[in-house]
């Protein structure tokens, strides 16, 4: 059984999608270049041409429009953007063209490109570089939205999103490029419209996005020392929502905490915890949470940075409560103050 | 040769088709915002004479007359204003979607600018063999000013892509004129060479002029020469969007309007025509009968057709897989 | 007591505030013009000239950053979007810069512009040209998010806005502008940050935004015919959003339904309830609804149009739903289904 | 007259701090994106000789030179870049978003493009009289790809704004070459005349040159003569961010950077002042002392100044009224 990263999981996948498909092409700034976007398209110009591994301008509104056309010439193209922030400037071609394309030509036009869109945190990426606008895409009707978390569904779900005739936006965290996973080495497909219970517990449903789910995972291997289990759910797909799952799992657990990477306020978990209601107002036996970005713009200063961004401890914290624990038994003291929490791991000396 | 009579008639049969989609209107059963062509019928006709059918055009809000002069359905065109099932968006666009897949007319959409890009990627091409394809994309004076269209001729011109774009300057954007939007004394086709684009300038209401420097545009084109930027100057006769007249908002003179009426574009060809014997009252009563019974059987299609079934709302957010 | 129309109180508040305030600048295109924002900037450049009234090319993008610098200089911009759709093309200087600019400069900097953002619905306005997108806004921390319903909260939240130093984004239904009320002639202000019960009752909470608060109105009154007593809030602030007032009510009917211009999914009604959920888990006596718009662009054609805007009636459903009323006791049979509701009213032919 | 061992002292004030920067980057306590201009150092001392206090200036994510060269807090700098309280946003900002106002350094924000139409309004005013302020705008060569730097050339033209536009041509965006990017064979200074907007192109590493052109260009601005564009060819000697160098990386050839190199702005100058007999290894020396005095100082006082109290998070997300 192969462990790679995820950024090499994704590697693969647009090699075997460009290899077994000639109208896939990737395009964005640097992605035949000597660090191909965070080594996910290193090398690939050497195999596929530069022609399907596309340099291009600094123009994403332009360039959206430019990658849906090269659909109607047949292609099936990859734009990334390196990071989320950068997309906004393409919101005119994402939301209006891209997004209504198939709806409004009345199913006569399809518009089958996939965005990678980068997410991320620390090293003072400060705030017009640390956003993770989901929200926005799942609020736009036309969009497949996915965050796969494991190396293995970062493969698995982009070989799924190229050959989807939808657009599909992929949100992926850089804190899980150097993570590991068991990856087949022969493409495999999974589906985009699943969430996928990471592990199962009776005490408290933990529903988490994408890097966040890592960080549910170790705050539930803390709390199973203490004797709670903890049900974690790695959404993976939030549109469409497979709220069944989600549902399933509240059933039993009757307590939810949300977690994700993109700002609280009139994000994905709202939605989550609505459609929840929605289906059995009396799901809870006590309140919910939500824990994601506070609202305010990403600081940059590690120190403000510190508090902003959440981690294991603020979802132990959260379980705390709403089990009515003492969070003292639980949370290990953290070593020291001088130690940032603004890495992924200790390899990484910035810059970005 | 060009077909002289064919060019007459297309323009006609343009300008007849607006002038009773402006006279139905009031009817209020084309229940969506319509932006009229009449006046500017010169410059699709003027490029279409040299595309072919595999050839894309693309459009913005102001749209029919570049769908109907490059063959668009026109009954398909009808029934969408009408919001019908057998329109060509079936009914889900509206006089701002036009497409028509067999004839070459990928899309139209009404964000200033939005198309442009579009065109350009259609004809990008991963294999070094020319691909002998063209685009056309028409927009106005004021879609310019959308920072997209200067992306979309810096990234044609790198690649040298077979795109026409054209610019219908009918010197004002809604209400407003040319020099609170643009420099006053810069013309349009000023940008093209900024990106290395070759780029021309011509009177948009003499259709002659308008074939000349479109077909050495296209020709070129299509032989590998990269993409042009064309400029032609013209005159919205209606309001911005809708059937009316609009001079009592004086947003222009009666003066600049009688003078463009006096230049219109169909009436100095006909006249061109008729000096040189093509063109009789005969031929002409012919060509106006025969587009009537076009238009009226269009309209007769259209309100007799079927509305989208409410039931089918959904159906196209998603394509399937 | 005088009573004008809602495009009247919008004027007033420009003319009143430009009055009161030599660095208020309007800008967007057509705004000198002869229509002037349908009536709402008509004439303000005969008084105030037009380098106060400021026509503009069609670069929105570019403008908003223009906004942006006037602020540097002293100005208070004022800035308009015919439809909201067109903003999408902004979205970087409004989010990346506008937004931040106060926090990302340490304090230092300010942004008080204001964007009226128009939306609407009818007339096949179609894909590009009927979204509405306040929950995109709302999401994005350092703006304001408000959508006055009434002529009165009109004038007195635009004034309020252009005096506010932070940047305010203000959504106005096309469908309002021709509705009247009372509104004071001198200037006064509206609290930018509380919500307004606009109907008292026991039975159910609606709770609504902009042009939906007419129609629950509508709904209600049909309602109390059946002895069903609604309490309809109008949201007026979406952010800071006043939840405080909906919990109240809530509280007492035990009964929800949040009814917005929006789509529903990832909206704004979202974040409605799972705040209330957070406040008490057992609040609801059934099943919450939300009203909005469907998961799909919107149709152009007026038979799609008809079941893709949300009317009284499906509030009224709603509410029989909830409540487990027979609908066909409430419901008054729909005049003829040749009588499309893309209307306004019957004094609006088109085209736009 | 312009005292020249100033400018030679202010490059190389910007070259030191740069390299004091890049040697302590691997303490690994300036913890934000960093963007070095190192090699770039002529332009933006050229063009603030220039300034007064109250003009504007502007920048994008490689800022450190044109804030230093305005007049911007060296300790306010530094600070910023450790993150700390006394930095000049804060600590919110860090590297890429620098800002003095006493000074007239307005803002920097690393968004491409980003900060050339806030430059723009800037410097906007309803009174006729002229406004004797002028903005400067700097960005790379990569940003010029963005719409809306044409967007915002379109209205200082019809405007006619006192902005210069100064567009740092270092040849390559992060490590694509220009030539996948824009048409090969344009010069960013013909995007100016499109706009119609006076436009020229230097060597950016010659002071002299630089000064002559910004000067003219921000005289004329001052005077009422409108927006300038202006396009220095230059050279990033190290990686796009981050303090090391990257000829590894194989984006460029190690000719291509040992010629620019021996190009060097600072050794170019300094060679003419000594020829001139201007400067001697004796004022050499004491210009150096009193740099890398004043640059400890500023470590020092970064590295001592306390981090934002992490309960002020929420301090900026709105203004007060
Ligand atoms: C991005 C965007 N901004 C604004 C509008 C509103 N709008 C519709 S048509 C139009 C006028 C455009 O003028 P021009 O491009 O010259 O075309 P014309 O109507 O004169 O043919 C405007 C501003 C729009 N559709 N899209
Ligand atoms: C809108 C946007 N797209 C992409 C980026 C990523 N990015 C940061 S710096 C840079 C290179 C810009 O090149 P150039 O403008 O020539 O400036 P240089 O770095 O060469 O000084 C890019 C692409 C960004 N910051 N903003
Ligand atoms: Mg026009
Ligand atoms: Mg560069």
């Amino acid at each position: 059984m192969r462990k790679i990263k995820y950024f090499e999981a994704i590697h693969e996948a647009h090699y075997q999608s460009m290899q077994a498909d000639d109208n896939v092409i990737i395009l964005g700034l640097g992605v035949p270049g000597p660090t191909g976007i965070f080594g996910t398209t290193k090398g690939l110009v050497d195999t596929f041409g530069k022609d399907r591994v596309l340099d291009m301008p600094s123009s994403e509104q332009g360039m959206t429009g430019v990658a849906l056309g090269m659909t109607i010439a047949g292609y099936k193209p990859v734009m990334i953007h390196m990071r989320v922030d950068f997309s906004t400037l393409a919101m005119d071609q994402m939301v209006n063209q891209v997004a209504k394309w198939h709806f409004m030509y009345g199913g006569k036009m399809n518009a089958p490109i996939v965005f990678r869109m980068i997410i991320g945190r620390g090293w003072g990426q400060g705030p017009q570089h640390s956003q993770s606008l989901q929200a926005w895409f799942a609020h736009i009707p036309g969009f497949k939205v996915i965050m796969p978390t494991t190396a293995y569904d970062a493969k698995g779900m982009l070989i799924s999103a190229i050959k989807d005739n939808s657009p599909v936006v992929i949100f992926e965290h850089r804190w899980l490029y150097n993570v590991d996973g068991i990856v087949p080495k022969d493409p495999y497909e999974v589906n985009l419209d699943k969430a996928k219970v990471m592990l199962e517990g009776n005490d408290i449903t933990i529903v988490a996005t994408s890097y966040m789910v890592l960080e549910a995972l170790k705050a539930a291997e803390l709390l199973s020392k203490h004797g709670i289990k903890s049900e974690v759910i790695d959404i993976r797909s939030i549109v469409p929502l497979d709220i069944d799952t989600i549902y399933t799992s509240v059933k039993k657990t009757r307590s939810l905490i949300v977690a994700d990477t993109g700002t609280v306020n009139f994000g994905i978990s709202a939605e989550i915890i609505s459609r929840l209601i929605e289906m059995d107002h009396s799901l809870l036996n006590n309140l919910p949470k939500r824990i994601g970005l506070p609202f305010c713009p990403s600081p940059t200063s590690p120190s403000l940075a510190e508090k902003f961004f959440p981690r294991s401890k603020d979802i132990i914290l959260a379980v705390c409560d709403i089990l009515e624990l003492d969070e003292k038994n639980v949370l290990v003291k953290e070593s020291d103050s001088k130690h940032w929490h603004d890495v992924p791991d200790s390899s990484f000396t910035g810059p970005y | 040769m060009v077909d002289l009579i064919n060019l007459f008639e297309s323009m006609l049969r343009i300008r007849m088709v607006e002038e009773t989609i402006a006279e139905k209107y009031s009817e209020q059963e084309m229940r969506c915002p319509t932006h009229f062509c009449l006046g500017q019928e010169a410059i699709p006709v003027g490029v279409s004479i040299h595309l072919r059918k595999a050839d894309y055009v693309y459009s913005g809000h102001r749209s029919h007359g570049h769908y109907l002069a490059k063959g668009g359905s026109l009954k398909a065109m009808i029934s969408e204003i009408y919001g019908k099932q057998t329109g060509c968006a079936l009914g889900r666009g509206g006089s701002q979607h036009l497409n028509d897949l067999d004839a070459g007319f990928i899309a139209s959409a009404p964000i200033l600018g939005g198309t442009i890009p579009i065109a350009v990627g259609s004809v990008y091409s991963i294999n070094s063999n020319v691909n002998d394809r063209v685009s056309v994309v028409y927009f106005g004076d004021g879609a310019t000013e959308e920072g997209v269209f200067h992306e979309a001729l810096n990234f044609a011109s790198v690649k040298k892509l077979p795109v026409i774009f054209v610019c219908e300057n009918n010197l004002y954007s809604v209400h407003s004129s040319f020099d609170v939007r643009q420099p006053k004394d810069r013309n349009i086709s000023d940008i093209g060479p900024a990106h290395k684009i070759p780029s021309f300038r011509g009177n948009g209401n003499d259709i002659e002029e308008v074939m000349e420097i479109a077909g050495n545009a296209i020709n070129t084109a299509r032989d590998g020469g990269g993409p042009f930027l064309l400029e032609f100057m013209t005159y919205r006769w209606l309001e911005h969007c809708g059937p009316n007249e609009d001079l009592h908002l004086s947003y222009r003179t009666k003066e600049e309007m009688d003078e463009w009426l006096a230049n219109c574009p169909i009436r100095l060809f006909e006249n061109k025509l008729r000096e040189k014997n093509i063109l009789s009252d005969k031929i002409r009563v012919e060509i106006e009968e025969k587009i009537s019974d076009e238009i009226n059987s269009a309209f007769e299609y259209a309100k007799n057709s079927p509305f989208p079934d409410p039931q089918t709302l959904f159906n196209y957010t998603y394509p399937k897989n």
